[in-house]
């Protein structure tokens, strides 16, 4: 009816600006990089970007509903440990999977200790995880107080150089991810978690059971960063306790280059994933364009800066013009 | 001080929405201007652009003659206008004195805020109203712990201890009941005596023509008729704010007959008791509309929140002959009971999500899973007209809609769950004359189709032209019942007050 | 891992030729000062016979092998005088924290009595200030595995430069001199890191055919070096070598089998066992592959033990002895170089040892009194 | 009037509970470390606190009204790259003096250019801090690639061992700072801050400077910044583009036990500052209670969670009551 104003499509799809960022950058490395798109080169890629964009999935919907989630990184790193000390280089690929088993459990257990202390103690978000990513930190290095262990090289070889119907095998786990969240947005879960984001008093006056939707958000965030561990575990074959650490900030701000609100409620996963994508391939040009090593930490600096700041400034603009 | 102030063909643009676009207002010392039209129609808009809260997009304001520009809240305040903000401007977390004088603090020689002289001046101020709130109410209390009523009061406080020679009233009347109503236009009179000018916005038509001296008429952003109010009667003026004249016959509800009291019994309630209830029972038949009055805060919202099961109480209730106790508003929905809320700014919706999905949230369930999203939004829009919504659309959030719109979005969500039990917390505070009227056949129709309703309102008029009955609390109890013709204003006001039990002789 | 108190083997030795011994003359004059400490505390504590001392360490970064095995080390090194009634039970502070925090263990030692600190350093020189408080304090101090410039302070370590061109050496005679290479450096910054990369750019540059295509850094973390050789194995097929250093060979090795390039890249590896074994995996996959394994070890921290007990004794360093930047370092020889000659060797040392064993070599007791006056 | 009960002690002294910690935690420091109030490890103990102090003092203000401030250590950190860059170990009194000067216009800058982009360009706190902070950071290691340089140890030994009338320095600095404060809180400026941290829009409407006092709130707490930034090369007496970093989150958490509601409009800079004061109280109770290594960050973990928890739990009991 009315044609398309920037607002009206970044308020309707906050993950446009996600992909134009992606475009762009893709676009960069293209040429820094010509051979991006070779299969192997493609592979080699997607599968170290894809822990980060299993956390900022589960990041992303703590965050639609409202909350934030510090200690997805840690929770990553038990998983690690775990799967690095108790399969061990030469166990058997039953045993991993079984630990992976175990590994799902584990997140969805600290996911559960995080939500029980969000939702139903009322305590703040991101103190809380703060919080207990110290805990979290501290039993990975209980577990695996050096780095070390490992799984069993030709598991990790499945996951490294798996390439079916010619695509990095990543791809087809973000598809599933993706098409299973499509699935519970268009539920009554997903509407319950957009109100619980947008206004929790607000979604609680409408009997949305708010403390419910809370805490499974915890548990769900929880459970993606088990399957980051996993999925950092399969990439370096080997167990470090601090592997998930620095993963954290990176998630939120995938989610938040994403174009999802911090606030809560505005969003979705596509762009988180875009996201995410977006600052592996900047960490790529960045390594590529050959920059001297010091200047990198600015360059980088100044990308994610622009990253995070050009929706904001795009708006100003816009409101300025209006 | 200033003489008078005009807006000249002003318009102001949200985005893609044009919320005026053609507005005009003459204002002087000494008279009451209300400034009327439906929902949306850019009342409010129209005082923020006065009072510099927004910067308008064309057309021009004068003071006294000359062209002024407001930019800022600040240059307004300097040019002595003041508002009462339709949404309320307190910090929740400030106390009443430190929000009434918050940018004007006496301060002493150090630049230090002088407390003891703002609490004075603010008991000073409080003294204005006193008798028509709780005795809790003291400088100190923090906003936060206010019931509406009381912080719309300290927001009419905190407009005047600007001492502003324009002060505009926008829905300031809304959330208070007759007693505070009359408070505050003892307050109008006097401002008018000592040459302040009143830009007052009200739906409610008896308290236009109570205090207004001139009129003008905004409608879908224009200006559509101004005028002195002695030279208009109501339905001329409905007739200029709202287009089609549909169910306005409505307005004045003729005296309902007493046939329905045959019916079966849906809803008893024996003795409840909660924090302010001390044992209310009454009982609603299926298909009757009953009405809940009183003064403001005399256990009304307790009483239907308990039913809800939103608030803990001891006593019996009985749906439909079983014995209820709603732990959780859950509960009472899966038992189709509804309500609708009435501090909308605080409970109800979601601003940043789209009016689709607020009017839609507690339905969810009936479309499936995954969720046949066309179905709500023919559901939705079939709602959205009956309740005459005005929007850009579906997808448009919340917060771009007027006050007035945004509580039919909440009165809307409830009605598309179609509840057996509908309980209506004071849920047309804001809505326009016309939009009133299509609420109330709305209302009577689900009456008339075997609906239980139990309705809260502090509009006096509404209780008496909509309600079979009319329960009227104080101070935690049902002290009377008014129904037929005994259901009428002054008796109505005389209850409120607690004169309960001499009222069959006054009839 | 088993405390290791019979030193793996005095063999790797020859590697180093300790280069400790320049300006040995000139000390004196300038050290006597700051000697006075020291013997200050002999004459307050009555010798040997002041027994037992207490000893405290600082540490401030925990999570990894390196000082995991430190703190092992230690413990069992500090049982043996504990036995013999010398010492006491260590005082450990060690946790994750910053230059405040380093600074509040110190203080909390200092605080505690301690008659000598051994120390780890977390900044170069912020905790300058407060070392001084503790040698003012009569406390010994010893600084293990990173030299610090503070007059009275003893470093123990080994030569980070020296370490670093030991690898590089190897890898520019491995290539003749000629070929493409690529680096992946640990923390930008980082002293230690900074200090390997000078030696490793004094080696090449002595190679004009010795091309450095790339650096970059992989964090000293295993997944990042894996990563980054992953992306430069993508762009460079023909890559002749790379340089790398500690935990990220593991990572860059890691990346070359996966990628199997037509021609294998050499490279360098880390004294850790996971390494050595993954080296001999790599092998059976390409018996070309060649690499030299280094060991940063951290057994200098229990060497380090040894000559601060000497010291409470009263002993007298041989400052002839000492080197470093102010010749005021203990410089240990580095443990074990590990090259296809002996790569049997170094895996029949890692027998029974977990993969993040480093290599390591604890001084003797004997060997310790080396650098004191007799 | 009414008895005072805890929800209204609380409400209106948010500070209560974080006295309550500070006290507990002497208490039990007491034990441990019986010579805690000598003169010298009082001193020794404060100086090292300071700097945190300073940085929550900061943060405290900007969160009170309604920001966050993730840059505040790498403004200390830019800070001390500068001093100790251009002072140097052998510089003069009076040239250490210009520099503390010009520190203070760093941090001023740096406070402004969060403030521009917050205020005046409307960008969110926490997404533009914690890029600015990418920012700053870089331009520290740039200033500064290797830790080194110093100030003169005199000027350092200053800091260190003063202890003006028998109590320690920084109890000075700490008393000038909080009647700073109490002065500012009872001047309008005072007023506004809790206004704009309350409800900006309200406050905007009843023409409270709202962009002024954002702005000026990250001047402020880039000021604080630099004074911590001095106070760490103090203690410190050199330089390290790193040693800020670390001291955010700390200040974060600092503010949160003292009381202050992240989201604003509630809490004071006492709190804050006696919550920098338990954390690092809670350090030193830790290493001379003599725990094993490994239990250490687990101990750690736990009290943070128990105290950051704690305010929470207690209220959720006091709900549960009424
Ligand atoms: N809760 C909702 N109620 C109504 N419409 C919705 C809701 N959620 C999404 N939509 C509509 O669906 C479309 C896409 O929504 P949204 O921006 O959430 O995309 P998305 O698939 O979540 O993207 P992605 O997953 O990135 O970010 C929009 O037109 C939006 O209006
Ligand atoms: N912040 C906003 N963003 C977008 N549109 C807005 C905004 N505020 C108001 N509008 C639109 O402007 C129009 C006029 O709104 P306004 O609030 O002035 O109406 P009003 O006459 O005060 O109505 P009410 O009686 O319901 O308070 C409405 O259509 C509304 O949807
Ligand atoms: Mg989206
Ligand atoms: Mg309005």
């Amino acid at each position: 009816m009315r044609r398309p104003r920037w607002e009206s499509l970044t308020g309707r799809q906050p993950a446009l600006f996600a992909l134009i960022l992606l475009v762009l950058s893709i676009a960069i490395n293209l040429i820094v990089q010509p051979n991006m798109f070779a299969r192997e080169t493609l592979n080699s890629n997607m599968r170290v970007f894809l822990p980060l964009i299993l956390l900022a999935v589960g990041q992303a919907i703590v965050i639609l509903g409202g909350g934030i989630d510090i200690s997805v990184g840690a929770i990553a790193s038990i998983v690690n440990t775990v799967l690095a000390t108790r399969v061990g280089l030469d166990g058997s690929p039953q045993e991993m999977w079984t630990y992976v088993f175990l590994s799902l459990l584990i997140g969805l257990l600290a996911g559960a200790i995080n939500g029980f202390f969000i939702a139903y103690l009322r305590l703040q978000p991101i103190i809380t995880t703060y919080a207990t990513s110290f805990l979290y930190a501290g039993f990975a290095l209980y577990i695996l107080p050096n780095p070390g262990g490992g799984i069993p090289a030709t598991i990790a070889q499945l996951y490294r150089s798996s390439t079916p119907l010619n695509l990095p095998l990543a791809f087809f786990i973000i598809l599933i991810v993706l098409l299973i969240w499509l699935y519970l947005r268009a539920t009554r879960y997903g509407r319950f978690l957009y109100a619980v984001g947008g206004r929790p008093q607000a979604a609680y006056e409408t009997a949305v059971p708010v403390t419910w939707v809370q805490f499974s958000m915890y548990v769900i965030s929880g459970l993606m960063a088990a399957l980051s561990g996993i999925a950092i575990t399969m990439l370096s074959g080997s167990g470090n306790a601090d592997i998930g650490g620095p993963m954290t900030l990176n998630s939120i701000t995938a989610v938040v280059i994403g174009g999802n609100a911090l606030s809560g409620g505005i969003g979705g996963v596509a762009g988180p994933i875009m996201g995410a994508i977006t600052l592996g391939v900047l960490q790529n040009i960045i390594s590529f364009a050959d920059i001297d090593t010091w200047w990198e930490t600015f360059v980088r600096a100044t990308i994610i800066v622009v990253a995070l700041a050009a929706p904001g400034i795009v708006n100003l603009f816009r409101r300025r013009q209006s | 001080m200033a003489e008078s102030l005009s807006a000249r063909n002003i318009v102001k643009r949200y985005g893609g929405v044009v919320a005026l676009s053609d507005g005009n207002l003459d204002v002087h010392a000494r008279e009451v201007v209300a400034l009327i039209g439906a929902n949306g129609s850019g009342k409010s808009t129209m005082s923020k652009v006065i009072n510099g809260v927004v910067v308008l997009d064309g057309g021009q304001l004068l003071l006294d003659g000359q062209p002024i520009r407001f930019t800022s809240p600040q240059v307004a305040k300097n040019a002595g206008i003041s508002t009462v903000f339709q949404e309320l401007s307190l910090i929740p977390q400030m106390t009443v004195a430190e929000n009434i004088w918050l940018t004007r603090e006496p301060l002493n020689a150090f630049g230090v805020v002088d407390r003891k002289a703002i609490k004075t001046r603010t008991e000073e101020l409080l003294a204005l109203f006193e008798g028509t709130y709780k005795t809790a109410l003291h400088p100190d209390s923090p906003i936060a712990s206010l019931p509406p009523d009381e912080r719309q009061i300290i927001e009419i406080l905190k407009a005047m201890s600007f001492d502003p020679w324009l002060i505009i009233l926008d829905e300031a009347t809304a959330s208070l009941d007759s007693r505070q109503v009359q408070r505050l236009f003892d307050l109008v009179a006097k401002w008018k005596e000592q040459g302040k000018a009143i830009v007052f916005v009200s739906h409610r038509m008896e308290e236009i023509f109570r205090i207004a001296d001139k009129y003008t008429v905004l409608r879908n952003g224009r200006t559509v008729g101004a005028g002195s109010i002695k030279d208009i009667n109501e339905q001329q003026l409905i007739k200029l704010m709202i287009e089609k004249e549909s169910a306005l016959g409505f307005l004045r509800g003729e005296a309902k007959t007493e046939e329905k009291i045959e019916k079966e019994v849906s809803l008893e309630v024996e003795n409840l008791t909660s924090g302010t209830l001390r044992g209310v029972s009454l009982q609603v038949h299926k298909g009757e509309l009953v009405g809940i009055g009183g003064l403001q805060g005399q256990g009304q919202r307790h009483l239907l929140h308990s039913l809800f099961g939103d608030i803990p109480y001891s006593g019996t209730v009985r749906l439909f002959h079983k014995d209820v106790r709603f732990k959780h508003p859950h509960e009472a929905m899966k038992a189709g009971v509804a309500l609708v809320p009435g501090d909308r700014a605080k409970e109800g919706l979601l601003y940043i999500r789209s009016i689709l999905d607020n009017m839609l949230l507690p339905s969810w369930r009936r479309y499936g899973m995954p969720l046949k999203v066309s179905n709500a939004r023919k559901d939705a829009e079939q709602t959205g007209s009956s309740l005459n919504l005005k929007m850009a659309g579906l997808d448009a959030p919340v917060s771009s809609l007027s006050g007035g719109n945004a509580q039919k979005v909440v009165i809307g969500k409830w009605l598309m769950r179609n509840p057996q039990v509908l309980l209506l917390d004071d849920p047309t505070k804001g809505v326009d004359v016309g939009s009133k009227a299509e609420f109330y056949s709305l209302l009577t129709r689900l009456s008339e189709e075997g609906k239980t309703i139990l309705f809260y309102s502090s509009d006096d008029e509404e209780l008496i032209g909509l309600c079979d009955r009319v329960l009227v609390m104080h101070d935690g109890m049902i002290r009377t019942e008014l129904s037929g013709n005994t259901l009428t204003k002054e008796n109505l006001i005389a209850a409120s007050l607690g004169a309960g039990e001499r009222l069959g002789g006054d009839a | 891992g088993a405390p290791q108190t019979e030193p793996p083997a005095a063999t790797q030795e020859p590697a180093t030729e300790a280069p400790a011994t320049e300006a040995p003359t000139e000390m004196p004059a300038t050290e006597s000062p700051t000697e006075a400490p020291a013997t200050g505390e002999a004459t307050e504590a009555p010798g040997a016979e002041g027994a037992p001392f207490t000893i405290g360490i600082s540490n401030p970064f925990i999570s990894s092998e390196y000082r995991t095995q430190m703190i092992e080390e230690l413990i069992a090194v500090n049982q043996e005088y504990m036995d013999q009634g010398i010492t006491t039970e260590l005082v450990i502070e060690s946790a994750d924290t910053d230059v405040a925090g380093q600074i509040q263990q110190l203080q909390n030692l200092i605080a505690q009595d301690v008659d000598a600190i051994l120390v780890n350093p977390g900044d170069v020189s912020g905790l300058n200030a407060t070392l001084q408080e503790a040698l003012d304090a009569g406390i010994i101090v010893i600084s293990v595995d990173q030299e610090l410039d503070v007059p009275g302070v003893y470093n123990v370590g080994i030569d980070q430069k020296e370490w670093a061109k030991t690898s590089a050496q190897w890898l520019a005679d491995k290539l003749g001199g000629e070929g493409d290479i690529v680096q992946i450096e640990g923390f930008p910054g980082h002293p230690a890191n900074v200090a390997r990369m000078e030696g490793v750019a004094e080696v090449f540059a002595e190679y004009p055919g010795i091309n450095v295509l790339a650096t970059d850094t992989g964090r000293w973390d295993e997944a990042t070096g894996q990563q980054v050789m992953s992306n430069f194995l993508a762009s460079y097929p023909n890559l002749d070598g790379y340089w790398t250093q500690d935990g990220m060979a593991i990572g860059a090795l890691q990346a070359v089998m996966a990628a199997n390039p037509a021609q294998w890249p050499q490279g360098v590896g880390e004294g850790r066992c996971q390494y050595l074994r993954l080296w001999e995996e790599a092998l059976t996959l390409n018996p070309e592959f060649d690499s030299i394994a280094v060991a940063n070890h951290p057994g200098v921290s229990p060497t380090g033990l040894r000559i601060a007990v000497n010291m409470l004794q009263g002993k007298q360093v041989d400052e002839s002895k000492l080197g470093g930047a102010n010749d005021l370092s203990f410089v240990l020889p580095l443990a074990a170089v590990i090259t296809s000659d002996n790569l049997d060797e170094g895996l029949a040392m890692c027998e029974g040892q977990p993969d993040a064993y480093l290599l390591d070599d604890i001084l003797t007791e004997e060997e310790v009194q080396e650098f004191f006056v007799q």
